[in-house]
């Protein structure tokens, strides 16, 4: 990281109303870079960018805009002298203003003529799909071209970074890569970066440069998005970061990078690391869907198991199969091709073993990572 | 059945409007008529009509203009948790309003006139007072409350920071965000307290007369009064009729075509997206300052001249020096014998009655406004806001005194027509800032339109009803031409008790007696006002049970 | 001043202007003779007066038996409406004729003098207002609203030695032209104004109270405005009618006035003090009916704006 | 479909000031369904539900429930008597209620106490995982938060018919699947069914037991979850069920079920289907990323071609390849294993052949499927 990085907290904190809502966060985003913010919801997502914004004030903790202090407990610069451009969760358009001056406002701020404003604001509006939206109100938009509307109010402010609150909530694959690109593109044009929440596993590994995990108001963990992904910090991490299961087992290094586990049926040498007993000892292992390899046909997998859920995704299914250790989370390409109650096989070939002190952590949000199956209409 | 049950509605509300709109009016016209074109052309060329006319327009279009930006920013100011001493600025902005028109210029006279207060005790005083000047300023400190209670109501009704921060956001300072985005959107209380402010300036008559008359400047309001004087004469008569309607006329043209054209386009359609908190903001030198700057103004429009006038009404005789050893209860005494305190008991009940009735009409049309049926209701009411009270209630009178001469409920008849508007503008301009989305979200939660009125439009409008209830029952607790006109013995209003006093030209009795109806009202007035902080802060105790869960919750 | 036996009391109707205290006191009087008689009151400026009456014959007749207004102008007017039925006191001998009609008799007087604030020079005549002394000192009230005024006008309008030429002298003196008689009073008590044109019960009674003026009655005198009472032609009026009228214009009723502090028309009925000697002036009513509009008219070119 | 379906919309339209948000769909719900609306931003969704919610009303067609027709262009029953549970895109919470009236609120209009209603209104509060918020009012609320309490709303009306627009939204994925869950549950229980509007194909596809699939106003497809993703009537329908891309390539029938297909490299037989040509005739060909299968070790995949974009999502990676035909997605389970420029050889063993008449779908709504690739920088 630079000198001097677009924005730093240091120990930021926010409390509403006696409610904490963050605390000591420390978090530092470089030029050119994209940070997603990844959270369940609750977590802070909003109350950190709106704080970085200069719309909430800190309780604690300082604000440094490109090198300069803009906020601690004492003062704060309001929004307008920070260099920002924010997208509301809930986007915050102007009732009385058609989409064409909502866009064009920041730009006629930054002194810009009418007519000049409003050519830049078509032609954004257009980038967005929206053109035809132009000289509506907000009332007569869907949730889409609302948001896609707030989107455009945000990239009209030629800021130094930019707060993403949720942006593609309502948006389709299409038009959520499409802004994406829009974002990426300006970051590398102009070198502002982007904090962008989201609690989309998978958008936030693909887009970000380095995802910022955080959860009742903690900055979790801060890495690339492989790291968070295949090396979770704790449990909480690991349940944001992607799907998968954790299993209890027996557990013992074996050389660099490689784990002896026990899954109740004879030791396997696989790929993986973590909170690593020297000794065999039992552990929670995540195993993420790609570690796991079904094996539909012969039975020489090692693990023995049954389905217990079929979920049809699309590009993959599902499979929630029981088996001694634990309910486990296969994905395997196509349609459903087992049913509830067909017998399966299967084999690792790479396994995470979590930090013991975590059990807590997973306690006080109740996300536990064995996700309610929703075929089986037990739940 | 639904839509049985409204139309139902509509046609009371349309017979409301016929009866206590439409009929008096008619009656009125045909007065007007029995001069022929004659008395039209007479009333034109007699000589001062046309200084009067200018002079009462004028007056209706520069008070507003002044007014209701100074409301509206004091509210503006108000609203923010940082101003200093904040609940007594919020108590004593309001008090203009409690003191009666029918003392204002006097008290203003008693105060900054030669030989008033600030003469005798810093020597200085205000020639200007009595003339145009005068006039202006007094009536616009005594309209600046109405844009207050108006905007307040406005952001009570749904107050929506995070559009505000929006704008910061989108790189607009304080100033640009009042402007661009606050502003906007109070555009419809904004119109509405533009227009009431407009009419009843063009309908005073108690200022223009104490304040005016030694300038020389004569309105239409004092020249019907005139005519009234010397109506003996039929001719006479038929004159002030047609001035008044003249008013009525002016007021048509200038308030409909602004209601139908520009009503519409004000209004927004808001979305349900909670608005986010209002949270403190820290305080800075610039809001301190606009604390002072209105600590001042009040101080000036408000604390003399009431100071003065508690000095006159405490005071032996007029002319001596309001030192302890001058000082009486005598006034009090006069003002309060005879048939003085049944008559404020009449008129309480009356201000009551009229002030319950007045907010359930003003409701309903700022309903009805919405649909093609009433669009132009709300233009028709004000127009009866906008007749001399002494000629209105003649058309009331002439309506419907057949049966209902001298009764209370004439009286109640009068106050309605002639506050109609004054509700209903209150209530119409805090609708627009309802979301929609909210009724409908409470419809398809099995809500019923009755239930919806309860659930969702009463909260939400509660602090625009409270501050129409106050607004009307302080009017009518105030009025003294329609009641001094249509009373009979056993009921009468204050009005009669003030008129005596001022026949029998003892100003300290009616000193003491608007003192007495100022006390009165602040007593009765402090519930509501604290029951509108109350709503306007929308902070509510959580109900039990959940206290004890949150507690073990996180 | 209820009566238990509803049905034998006959209810009867005055319309008046009169001040409340004078008028109250007579009517309690007027009750206790007679029981079974009940008075309403209708009592307002004579503007709403006017509106009421007007009201009244425009929805279904006029609602008053009696009649009992500030100044014959007003009276008068009502006479050519025809309102008024032909009456006279039962004995009226102690009235000045001066204030006797076939249709209205003047039951009491205001008179119209000059205050002056202590320590100014009080006007020997009407005319000494107009002199630099008083410039830009002088109040009076406006004849279209207070029909006070309008006597002394129609009086001093056909003075020798006054008419409208006073009035514009006046003007051009810087004389003040406010609404009623009592802010004129106001205004000279507070020292608003030096000197003004006002009644003189209602400034002696701020005298008695303490107020520093002065209360002159200025050559070619105080001029004296009688409030008259009269019985109207509504159909079914009241049979008490002209006896209750005849009663305020009889002594025992102007007693009562008298007590209750107003000047009576009876001479020699008491009532408040009036220094002795003073000069009186009559304006010339039957005149003043006649020319009213042109003399307000002429005024108007003076004082109207 | 049973006899007396739970919804029947017939030949519906809806135009709003003009704008002709919703025309000719025909769409039918039965009782336990789960029907996942299908659509871009603008499609008509919203629209859609509020029509059956009776919200707005229609300009053309009729709406049935339950047997009873509720609305046609004269009449409409109002929404208090219909017995639909509506959650609102943008949630239209009540700004002076706290969060436990809110959700008590439809059982107080059912006519139950109030202390009932709030208990069972906790309870309800308490499975969404938002109990903690009971006495806060909407302004006080993240906006998953926010979104949550809109649901408890909307299932704390004892419904025929749930209307759910984009009822997840703003929630992370374990929330989403806990409320889906409790969906499911309720229609099971109530024999209830539900309408989801949502553009998250993955979601749609695995949730409902029909996927109706709305673009421009009009109903596009209806059909099985495994249909709309492997026969999709159009390029627009197979935009919105998943990723894909499209190549052009010559084909023919080969068989029951079997296409000869030349992507220019020799012809392969292969599964699938769609408007096949009988002699062999250039068509628009889409393939999904798992009917792809690339080859990375040795060179026997007979298409060749060069990895262009790469993407990293964690359970897999998504590499944008160029080939002779055109660019072809491929995913692949676990983390990058190739960079940009890099060769890599794939095959296919299924496709589908889009109708001709489609280009113009396409052309109007400029979704077309290559999306932009977010990691080359070049947008
Ligand atoms: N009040 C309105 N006035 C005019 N047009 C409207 C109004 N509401 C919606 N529209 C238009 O109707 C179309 C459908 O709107 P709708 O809200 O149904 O879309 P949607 O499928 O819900 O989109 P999203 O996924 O973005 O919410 C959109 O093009 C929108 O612009
Ligand atoms: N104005 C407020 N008053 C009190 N508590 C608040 C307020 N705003 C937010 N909170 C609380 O602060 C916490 C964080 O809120 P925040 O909006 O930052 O969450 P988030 O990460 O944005 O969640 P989501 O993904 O649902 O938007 C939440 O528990 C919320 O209840
Ligand atoms: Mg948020
Ligand atoms: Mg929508």
């Amino acid at each position: 990281m630079p000198a001097d990085p677009v924005l730093r907290c240091q120990d930021l904190g926010v409390t509403y109303a006696g409610v904490r809502a963050l605390s000591g966060v420390d978090l530092g985003v470089a030029a050119n870079e994209v940070v997603a913010l990844l959270g369940p919801s609750g977590s802070g997502k909003s109350t950190l960018l709106h704080a970085v914004a200069g719309i909430v004030a800190p309780s604690a903790g300082e604000i440094w805009l490109a090198g300069h202090r803009v906020a601690d407990r004492r003062s704060s610069v309001p929004p307008e002298r920070r260099a920002v451009g924010m997208v509301f969760q809930n986007f915050a358009l102007w009732p009385h203003l058609c989409v064409l001056d909502t866009v064009a406002y920041p730009m006629r701020r930054a002194g810009r003529s009418r007519s000049a404003a409003r050519a830049a604001a078509i032609e954004l509006l257009d980038r967005l799909g929206i053109g035809y939206v132009a000289d509506r109100r907000p009332a007569e938009l869907s949730g889409g071209e609302q948001q896609r509307v707030g989107l455009a109010r945000a990239l009209a402010r030629n800021a130094r970074l930019y707060l993403l609150d949720e942006p593609t909530a309502h948006l389709d694959t299409h038009l959520r890569e499409a802004f994406q690109a829009e974002v990426l593109a300006r970051c590398v044009d102009t070198g502002a970066a982007a904090v962008y929440a989201t609690h989309d596993a998978a958008e936030a590994l693909r887009l970000a440069d380095r995802v910022a995990l955080i959860d009742g108001g903690r900055l979790v963990q801060f890495a690339s998005p492989q790291t968070v992904y295949a090396e979770p910090v704790s449990e909480t991490a690991a349940a944001l970061t992607g799907p998968g299961s954790v299993l209890s087992a027996t557990v013992r290094a074996a050389g660099p990078d490689r784990l002896g586990v026990d899954l109740g049926t004879g030791e396997l040498t696989v790929l993986g690391g973590g909170a690593v007993p020297g000794a065999p000892r039992p552990a929670r292992l995540l195993l993420r869907p790609d570690w796991v390899r079904p094996d539909w046909l012969g039975d020489d997998g090692p693990v023995p198991g049954r389905v217990a859920a079929v979920g049809f995704r699309g590009t993959h299914t599902d499979y929630h199969v029981d088996s001694p250790a634990g309910r486990v989370l296969i994905q395997h390409a196509g349609p459903p091709m087992r049913a509830v109650g067909d017998p399966v096989r299967w084999d690792i070939h790479r396994a995470w073993v979590l930090g013991p002190g975590d059990a807590s952590a997973e306690g006080d949000d109740g996300a536990g990572l064995v996700q309610p199956v929703v075929d089986d209409v037990e739940v | 059945m639904a839509g049985s049950r409204d139309r139902l509605v509509v046609a009371a509300a349309l017979l409301a409007v016929v009866a206590l709109v439409g009929v008096p009016l008619y009656r009125l016209a045909q007065t007007a008529s029995e001069g022929g074109t004659g008395s039209i052309s007479r009333v034109l060329h007699a000589p001062g009509f046309a200084g009067a006319a200018w002079h009462s327009l004028m007056l209706a279009l520069v008070v507003p203009v002044i007014a209701v930006p100074l409301g509206a920013a004091t509210a503006l100011l108000l609203r923010r948790p940082d101003v200093p001493a904040r609940r007594l600025l919020q108590v004593l902005v309001l008090a203009p309003l409690v003191v009666p028109q029918f003392v204002l210029g006097y008290s203003w006279t008693q105060a900054y006139s030669q030989a008033g207060f600030t003469d005798q005790l810093l020597g200085v005083h205000w020639a200007g007072l009595t003339g145009p000047v005068g006039v202006v300023v007094v009536l616009v400190v005594d309209a600046a409350p109405l844009s207050y209670l108006l905007t307040t109501a406005g952001l009570a009704t749904r107050a929506q920071p995070d559009l505000e921060r929006a704008a910061r956001a989108s790189g607009a300072d304080g100033w640009t965000t009042l402007r661009t985005v606050t502003l906007p959107l109070l555009r419809p209380v904004l119109a509405a307290a533009t227009v009431l402010t407009f009419v009843a300036t063009l309908e005073t008559f108690a200022v223009p007369q104490v304040l005016g008359a030694p300038g020389g400047f004569s309105t239409l309001t004092t020249r019907i009064y005139a005519d009234l004087s010397l109506a003996s004469d039929p001719a006479s008569f038929v004159d002030a009729v047609t001035l008044a309607l003249g008013l009525v006329v002016v007021a048509a043209v200038i308030l409909a075509p602004a209601d139908l054209v520009l009503g519409p386009r004000l209004r927004t359609t808001r979305s349900a997206q909670a608005g986010g908190a209002v949270r403190a903001s820290r305080r800075d030198r610039r809001t301190i300052g606009a604390a002072a700057l209105l600590a001042g103004y009040l101080l000036l429009a408000v604390g003399v001249p009431t100071l003065a006038l508690v000095l006159a009404s405490i005071t032996r005789a007029v002319g001596v020096p309001a030192t302890p050893g001058n000082w009486t209860l005598d006034n009090f005494r006069t003002a309060l014998d005879g048939p003085t305190v049944d008559s404020i008991g009449h008129s309480l009940q009356l201000a009551v009655a009229a002030a319950c009735a007045l907010t359930l009409l003003g409701a309903v049309l700022a309903a009805l406004e919405r649909r093609r049926a009433g669009r132009a209701l709300g233009s028709l009411v004000i127009l009866t806001f906008a007749i001399p009270g002494s000629t209105l209630a003649v058309g009331l009178l002439i309506a419907y005194g057949r049966w209902l001469s001298g009764g209370l409920f004439l009286i109640l008849l009068a106050y309605l027509a002639k506050l109609w508007a004054l509700a209903h503008r209150t209530v119409s301009g805090a609708v627009d800032r309802v979301p929609p989305a909210e009724a409908q979200a409470a419809r398809c939660s099995g809500a019923g339109p009755a239930a919806v009125l309860r659930t969702v439009w009463l909260p939400a409008l509660a602090p625009a009803l409270v501050v129409a209830w106050l607004l009307t029952f302080v009017t009518a607790l105030h009025e003294v031409t329609m009641s001094s006109l249509l009373y009979s013995t056993g009921n009468e209003t204050l009005a009669v008790a003030v008129l005596n006093s001022q026949q029998l030209g003892e100003v300290g009795t009616t000193a003491a007696l608007s003192v007495v109806l100022t006390l009165l009202l602040v007593v009765g007035a402090l519930p509501a006002w604290v029951l509108l902080r109350l709503l306007s802060r929308r902070r509510v105790g959580a109900p039990r049970l959940i206290a004890a869960r949150v507690a073990h919750a996180r | 001043s209820s009566n238990p036996s509803g049905s034998s009391t006959s209810e009867l109707t005055l319309y008046t202007c009169a001040s409340a205290n004078v008028e109250q006191a007579v009517i309690k009087a007027y009750e206790g003779v007679h029981q079974d008689t009940k008075v309403n009151v209708f009592r307002a400026p004579t503007g709403q007066l006017n509106a009421r009456v007007a009201g009244d014959l425009r929805s279904g007749g006029l609602r008053a038996d009696v009649i009992w207004a500030c100044d014959p102008l007003t009276m008068h007017g009502y006479d050519t409406q025809g309102l008024l039925a032909d009456w006279t006191p039962a004995d009226a001998s102690g009235i000045p004729a001066a204030y006797r009609g076939p249709r209205f008799t003047g039951v009491d007087v205001l008179y119209m003098v000059a205050a002056v604030h202590n320590g100014t020079a009080p006007p020997a005549a009407w005319a000494d207002l107009t002199k630099p002394a008083y410039r830009g000192a002088v109040a009076l009230p406006d004849p279209t609203f207070a029909a006070s005024a309008l006597g002394t006008l129609g009086y001093l309008a056909a003075a020798p030695g006054y008419g409208l030429d006073f009035y514009k002298q006046l003007r051009s003196n810087g004389a003040k032209q406010v609404n009623s008689p009592d802010e004129v009073l106001t205004g000279v008590e507070q020292g608003r104004y030096r000197a003004g044109i006002t009644l003189a019960n209602t400034a002696y009674a701020g005298q008695k109270k303490g107020s520093p003026i002065t209360i002159v009655w200025p050559q070619p005198g105080g001029v004296a405005i009688y409030a008259p009472i009269g019985i109207t032609t509504r159909k079914n009026r009241a049979s008490s009618a002209g006896e209750f009228a005849s009663f305020v214009a009889g002594p025992a009723g102007q007693k009562i006035m008298a007590g209750a502090g107003t000047y009576v028309a009876m001479p020699g009925m008491g009532g408040p003090p009036l220094p002795a000697g003073r000069p009186v002036a009559e304006p010339d009513w039957p005149k003043l009916f006649g020319n009213y509009k042109s003399v307000l008219a002429g005024y108007a070119a003076v004082f109207g704006n």
